[in-house]
Order: C-alpha cells, then structure tokens, then sequence
C-alpha cells in the first residue's frame, strides 16, 4: 500500500529531515511513527500526501509513485488520502460542518453523500452539537476532533495522522483510537504519527522508531519505548 | 447537474463575497472609479467631437471674384461648386449684400455714406464637408477663370487639423493608460485577497481541491466585484448626466454642445461589459499566479 | 536613545518592505499613479492658465472718435487712458493707419482705389491688465466726450470669463476627486495588507505590544510607498516632460503653450510631500481602524 | 496573585465556557487545570490575560483588576506575564530568535538584555540551533518550545501555560516540566492547563479540574484522575 525505497528528504533550508528511509506498509495496517520532536515524522508523513517532495528515493502510495507525480495529479492523490495535519489546517471562515463537508465537495461527492456522510463522523467524534461553529470558536481538542472528522469523511483507504490527539483528555484520546481501531479493522491502512506514550503501548502495534532522519527500530507489536511498556518506567 | 452543488459554488461565492466586506468595498470601489473615469472621458470625447464639429462647420470659403467675371463665367463656377461632392454649398454673394455685411459687421464704424461706389467684389460662400478637404478645393476654385482671390481661414483650419490630430493621440494613450490602471488596480486587489486567504487556499490544496476548483470562486469574485463597480459606476454617471450635464449645457451655451453625445444604454452596456471583463481577467492573472507556486 | 531599538525598528521596516514585495508594489504603483495623474494636471492646468492668459493679452478696445472731435478732447482721452490704472496701454491710431491696417487684413479684396475719402474714424487701441475689466473699461471710455463707438470682442471676452470660470470650478473638482481617489487606494491598499497580517498584529497585542508599537512600522511602511511613489511619478513626470512636451510644443506652436510653465522642483518637492502625507494618512486610518476593533 | 470571584464567561455566540469560577492562587503556587476537551481551560487562562473579557465577576491578576482594565492598559498587564498559547502563535514572518527577541522588544527591554536573556532560553528549550529558522521550518514540537522560551524570556511573575507539552516527545515533556518547576522554584507564579496525565500525576501538585465550566474540585496535591495516579488506572 505504502512503499518508500531509499528516500531521503533535504528542505531548502539544508535540513537534512530523512535519511535513506526504507519502509513498506502493507494494506490494512496500523503503524505508530515515533520518534524524538524534530525527528522526522511530520517530514515522512508530507511526503506521502505529496506536501513535501522528496530529495532522492522511490516513493509509491495506493500504486502510485508519488514522487514523480505531476502536478495536476496531486489533487487526485489526496483525495484518496484522510490526513490529520498537526496543526489541524482548518478553514477559519467556515463552520465545523463546512470545514468536513467541504473535503467531500472536492471530490466531486454528490451532495445527497455529503448530507448523510458529513452528520456521520461528526458524531463519531462527538462534535454534532457544535457543527455550526467555527473553528475559532473551538477548544483545542474540538478543533483537533474536527480534523479528525474531516480526514474521515471519504472513507480513505489510508489514514495519516499527525500527532491527533495532542489536544485530547484521556477519555477523548481513548475514544478516538478506538476510532482509528475500528477503522484499520474495516481494512483501512492507518499511521499514526504520536508522542503519546499511553496509546502507544495500549495498542501493542507495529512501531516504526525514527531518529534524526533515520528509522532505528521497526518492531511487529512495539512499545513507545524499545522494549518497555510505560507502567515499567513510570511506576517500576 | 447537482443542484446541491451548484448551491454550495454560490453559497461559498456568496459567502466569501460577504465575510470580507471591506475587501469587496475597495475592490468595488475601485472599479467604479475606475469605470466613471473611463465613462466620463467617452462622455466628453465624444462630447468634444461633436464641438470640433460644430467649429468646423462654421469654416468658409470665400471665392471673390474679379471685378471683370463676366455673367457666363460666374454661372460656370456655380455648377463647377454645385457638382463637387465635397462641397456641401455654394453661395452667390452680390457686392451690394457683401458691403450690407461688412456694414453690419463692423458695426457702423465705416461711415458707408462716404463710399462713392462699392469697393467690395462679388463673391461665392462657399461650405465643404470635410474640413480637411478644404485647403484642396480652395487651391481649385483658386486656379478657375474668373476667380480674383480665394480666401478661407487657412491658420484656423491647419490649427484645427493639427488640434484634432493631436487630441485623438492623447485620447487613445490616456485611454490605454486608464485601461492599464484600471486592469492593474483590480489585479492588486484581487491578488491582495488571495494572499490574504493564502493559508485558507493552501489547505483547501492539502485537502484535495484542484486548482480549478480554488479558482472559481475568485473568479466570480472578480466577475462580480467587476460587474457592481460598473453598474456602481454607471448610476454615478447617470446621476451627473442628468444634473450636471444640463448646467455645464447651460453655462456654456454658445460652446454648441450635444445635449446628448452618445447613447446612454449602448455606452452603460458597454461600460458594464468592460466592468465584468476587467473583473474576469483581472482575477484570473491574480489567482493563477499565486496558485502557479 | 537604545541604538540596538532603532536598528530593530527599522529592521523591522525594512523586512516587512522586503517580505511582501507583490504588496508594497501595489501601494506604491498606486501612488506613483496619483501622484503621475496629479502632476500631470496641475502641469497642464499652469500650461493653459498661460494659454489662456496668452489668449486674452490679445483683446483689445477699439475706442472709435467722432470725426469732430477736437484735438484737445482727443488729448483729453488719452490722458485719461494713460492714468488708468487698469488700463495696460493705449494708442492713438490715426484713419489713414486704420485704412492701411484694414487693407492689410482684407489682403487686398477692398479695392481701395476706389475709395475717394478714407470712411474709417480715428480711433484709440486700448488693452486692458485684466480682463474681467474689459467692460468696465469699456462703457466708461464709451461716456468720454468726443468718442462715438467702442468695439472690443464682446462675445470673446464674456465666452472667455465663462470658460476660464467654469474649467477653474471642473479643476478644483477633478483635483479633489484625484486627492480622495488616491487616498481611499492608498488606505485600502495598506487596510488590505494590515488585513492581511490581522494574525500577526493580534499575536503582538497578545504578548504585550502597544498599539502605538504596532501601528508605527506600518506608519512608516505608508511613508516609504508614499514617497517611493511619489518620487517614482517626479522621475516619469520629468522624462515626460523632457520628451513629450518639447514634442507637444512642436506640433502646436500657435497654442503659445509656456515652455515650463511651473518651476520643476516646485512642483517635484510638493509632490513628494503630497506623496508622503498621502502615505501617513492612509496608513494611519488603515491601521487605526483595525486596531480599534 | 491571583483571584477569581463569582467569574462567569458567555461567548458571543451564547456558549457558557465558564460558570462561577472562584478560585484563589497564592504567590508561587503551581496550579494544574485538568478537565475534558472543551470544559473551558483555556477559556480560563484567556480571561487572565483579557483575551476575553468576564461576563460576570471580579478578577484580580497581580493587584490589578482585569475584567475592569480599560483598553490601553492591557498591554501593560500582558507584559508580565509569560503565556504559552495552546495553537502557539509564533510570528510566522520572523525567525524563532525574532520571536523571542519580540517580546522582550515590546516591554522596551534594552537591547544589551536582550542579547544576554534570548539565548539562555532558547538554550533552555533547546532549540539554540534553530534560531534562524523561521517557524514554518520548525517541526510541531519545535514550534511549542518556541513558544515556551517567548513565554520565559521576560521572567513573568505568572506563567500560563496552556496545553504546553500536547506536541513533545516523553523526554522533552520531562524536560519542560522540570524548566516549569524550576521557574516556579525561584518564585513564579504557574498555571497550567493540560491532559498529559504523566505529568500532572508525576508531579503532584494543586490540581484544579473543571467540568462543564465549572470548578469541580481542587485538591493541593492531586492527581489527573480523581485521587487516583495514572499507573493505577492504567496498569492496575
Ligand atoms: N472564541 C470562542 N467563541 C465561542 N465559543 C468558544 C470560543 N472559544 C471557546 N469556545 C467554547 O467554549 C467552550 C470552552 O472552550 P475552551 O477552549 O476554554 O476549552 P478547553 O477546556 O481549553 O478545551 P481543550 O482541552 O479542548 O483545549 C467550548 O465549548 C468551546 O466550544
Ligand atoms: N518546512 C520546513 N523547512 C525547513 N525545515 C523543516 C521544515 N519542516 C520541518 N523542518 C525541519 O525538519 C526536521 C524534522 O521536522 P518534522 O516536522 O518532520 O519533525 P517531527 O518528527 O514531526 O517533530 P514533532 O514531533 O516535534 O512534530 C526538524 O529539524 C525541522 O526543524
Ligand atoms: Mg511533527
Ligand atoms: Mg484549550
């Protein structure tokens, strides 16, 4: 589903943020992107909705290679991409409705689809009694929700997440990765890109660790920590 | 054709047109100057066409002839002037009416009773279509038999000419720089509000839409901008023709101004299809450049 | 003074000006425009204001006398002339003169052979300072003893005044429509941009910036347009006039158009300030306004 | 130092964010706020720094009552204290050194300090070698230590933090937690509003929770959930 064969990704500015990257996912799976702030994962991420371009490498997503996409064609990309950006990238001049209806309008849905659809994931992340709000209106975690709901909408058949649930309480971050869980179950591809330690080791999935750039450990069922569930380093 | 969608276009045309209304009254406002600008300078071309015309109408030809023309010769140049298409009229003017005219003109200060006889010739009046062919038939009417001296206001129509020429090729190059500016003006504003939605454009582009998609709102954006400008610009018109105009007519009666030099609906059709043009092009370059990156 | 705040404020500038580039190209084409339009005007206004002056020197009284008056009232009327103060010169000019002058003006289509007594008067060639005085000067010449007709252009000088009157009141119009139509794009241009950083001014209010702080590097920002623009429209405005006026003059000389009709750095330097007071003005309504809010 | 009585604050748009918030916080106290997403957290901290302005109530910030402050003085207000915004806002157009500079520049700090106080809290957050990059080149975790060093850098008497750890890996949360403790050591007042249960429980400090706009409980030394520590919950 997901391929990147010895990618590497320098930003103008001489950042070196990936190095030699080499990672398959197949379809269906559920990844955790790990890794110290300022690793890398955001980079690795944009690179597969196409927002960054890579240096060097083979990148294929959903068959295509993204990485020598044209760039008319990177509409189209996206459109098969749900992607929850780490600074949620809500449009501010439209409602929490809009904002999720308005990821369906681009792809040409029918607005008998968008009508049924839209209600749909709003509820799923408990936002139906905000939907008319706008996002400047919104805590941090109903605006991270909002995203959320947004990514969600088409029915992806893969799913990025960047950080998404920086923003969320304990009760909201369990809900929304039981979310994530039942969406991968439904043969949705999912990665997750996270910091949190908790929803981490409670997932036991596969966990892709980078450092500086460069993927260190890929593990089949991984904790946030090599080797170690957090109960061990907070309470051991 | 989905009809959710094409409310949804509208919606969002309607809505982006409402959140940002300071923006929308300057790009507006700007067209409407811009339009009353180009309206009034039509006006008054045309206006000011219509009294070259009237000036140059008055320009005469005065053929006098020799004291010794003789009855067949005088009939000969009538039907010479009488055939000449350029010609419009041709008039016989006896010295007696001449010396009456002369009388008049110089306003009783010739004491006429002082003249043993008439001093003044026989003369045709004559009058030509085009003013620029009058120097062409005065040099003709010169070389017939029985013409003494043909006299026109040859300084005051060569300035004419050459005032006329001149005016046209200021005209068209403020005609274009106001184009220019106009065109210029509404590209800026526009490519403001697109920057100033910068990052709403790169997240609709994060989020799937193609570029065509993120276009046409501006684009009918600018359309409308262009077309309320204009229809704006057009009512302001509307009101100076009807209450400035007659007092500017008023003051300057003799100047032989048209009432009314141009078709008011033709030059409000005209003007609202440069509004939406401008509009239309405008956006486009603006949106397409900023997209382009 | 903390040099390091001066360096950071004008840093500040600079990097603001330099960011937006596509911005502070609009604003300061924006001004360079008015202030090209403006100039212009003002220019040409100077130009026919002499055009017109030239155009009205030639207006002259013909103060025709009695063929019985006495020499003595003859000197008595010019005596009277020479302590007019309004009155610029006045010359006797004899019928024999009178007769020649006419000659010269009919080029020869009076037979004056067949004259056998001069018809003409005497009369007095008066020119007056001031127009606007011409018919005053005239009904009271007329009431002088020994005069029996005054003649002046009647019509020319009362069209002239009514011209001069109604194109004085469409200038002061037209400039002060140019004046709001360059400051309304000018504020809208900087509003747009302040709109456009709403983000950034309301993230500095947040960590603790005064309005003063924040508003003054746009202030500056509307200086620097301002008197980029303006100073950009001084360089058009003196290429143009070193290569389209000489061409103007050329293909109208009869319009007795003055050479330089204002002093260039005059008018260069109040540009400038017009440009820079523009600037500040526009910015500081532009900023003020969203601030407020 | 800090002092709300009968507080109560309606949006525009008629959400009641908070409802008869009293709530009294001595000089160096280190305060948590817990509470769901969208229980009015930052709601609160926004009313601090007159971001909004009370619907009802009386509050008192440093000796000075907020919710009367006319206009031109709260900027003043605003001077001392350091607030780290829950969605950051850095200055896009200048660099993280500009970021932080400007908000010692703002108080008319001598540029000598500046010089002098800048880098020590870039060091602090660890972004020494990021500060010529602008924050669009900053990963999200990069970005909130910005924020945190702009929050620092003018030594507030009272520091809000909000949400200051939602885009850090587990290391650099320790870090910036033991930077707030520290801080707080030497005297500073500290809020902070959060849903890292990690922290607040490692931490044991005065916990404020609130729920639906209101104040619930408020325990000196508590934990994220209601007496109880998170390995409890987790791994009990
Ligand atoms: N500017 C606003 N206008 C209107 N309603 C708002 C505004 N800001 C917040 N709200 C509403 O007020 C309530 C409290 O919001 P607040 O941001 O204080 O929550 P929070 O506790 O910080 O949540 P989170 O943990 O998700 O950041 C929410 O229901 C939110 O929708
Ligand atoms: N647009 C950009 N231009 C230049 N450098 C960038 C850009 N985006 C990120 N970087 C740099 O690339 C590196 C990796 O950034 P990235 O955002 O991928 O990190 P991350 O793993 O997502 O971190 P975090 O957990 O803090 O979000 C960082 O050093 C960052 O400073
Ligand atoms: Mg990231
Ligand atoms: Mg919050």
């Amino acid at each position: 589903m997901i391929a990147l064969r010895g990618v590497s990704l320098v930003y103008p500015n001489g950042v070196r943020a990936l190095d030699d990257i080499n990672l398959e996912i197949a379809k269906g799976e559920f990844v955790f992107l790990v890794g110290h702030s300022g690793t890398g994962k955001s980079s690795l991420l944009r690179l597969l909705y196409r927002e960054a371009r890579s240096t060097a490498g083979e990148i294929v997503v959903d068959g295509i290679r993204v990485d020598r996409l044209r760039r008319n064609r990177i509409a189209a990309l996206r459109r098969h991409l749900g992607v929850v950006f780490q600074d949620f990238k809500l449009l501010v001049d439209k409602t929490v409705w809009e904002n999720v209806a308005f990821a369906m309008q681009v792809t040409g849905a029918h607005t008998r689809d968008i009508m049924r659809q839209a209600p749909r994931v709003l509820d799923l992340v408990g936002l139906s009694h905000k939907s008319r709000m706008y996002p400047t209106e919104l805590s941090g975690g109903e605006q991270q929700r909002t995203a959320i709901a947004r990514a969600l909408v088409n029915n992806p058949k893969i799913l990025l997440c960047d950080e998404p649930t920086g923003n969320l309480d304990p009760a909201n971050t369990t809900e929304i990765t039981a979310l994530l869980q039942r969406i991968n179950l439904k043969g949705t591809t999912v990665v997750v890109a996270t910091h949190n330690q908790a929803v981490v080791d409670r997932m036991r999935r596969r966990v892709v660790r980078l450092d500086d750039g460069r993927i260190t450990t890929d593990e089949e069922r991984g904790y946030y920590y090599l080797g170690l569930g957090q109960t061990q380093v907070l309470s051991g | 054709m989905d009809w959710g969608k094409l409310k949804f276009f509208l919606g969002e045309v309607t809505r982006n047109f409402s959140r940002n209304t300071g923006m929308q009254m300057t790009a507006i406002g700007t067209v409407a100057i811009t339009i009353v600008l180009l309206g009034m300078f039509l006006f008054v071309r045309a206006a000011l066409a219509d009294v070259g015309a009237s000036l140059l109408a008055k320009i005469e030809i005065s053929a006098y002839l020799s004291p010794d023309a003789t009855p067949a010769q005088i009939h000969a140049i009538g039907r010479f002037l009488a055939q000449d298409p350029r010609v419009e009229s041709a008039q016989f003017i006896p010295k007696r009416q001449g010396l009456a005219e002369l009388r008049e003109r110089t306003k009783g200060t010739i004491d006429t009773a002082l003249l043993t006889e008439n001093p003044l010739p026989d003369k045709y009046r004559i009058k030509v279509r085009a003013t620029e062919q009058v120097p062409s038939v005065a040099a003709e009417v010169r070389r017939l038999t029985g013409v003494a001296n043909v006299v026109y206001g040859q300084q005051v129509v060569q300035r004419l000419l050459q005032l006329g020429a001149v005016l046209r090729r200021i005209g068209i190059v403020v005609i274009a720089i106001f184009f220019a500016v106009a065109g210029i003006i509404i590209a800026n504003t526009i490519r403001l509000t697109v920057f100033a939605r910068r990052r709403e454009i790169a997240i609709m582009q994060l989020v799937g839409a193609t570029n065509t998609y993120i276009r046409l709102p501006f684009i009918c954006e600018g359309l409308l901008d262009g077309c309320i400008g204009a229809a704006l610009a057009v009512g302001l018109l509307a009101v100076a023709r009807a209450t400035l105009w007659p007092r500017l007519l008023e003051a300057l009666p003799w100047a032989q101004l048209t009432a009314t030099p141009l078709d008011a609906r033709v030059l409000a059709a005209e003007l609202l299809a440069v509004g939406a043009a401008i509009g239309i092009v405008a956006s486009w370059i603006a949106v397409g450049r900023h997209l382009r990156t």
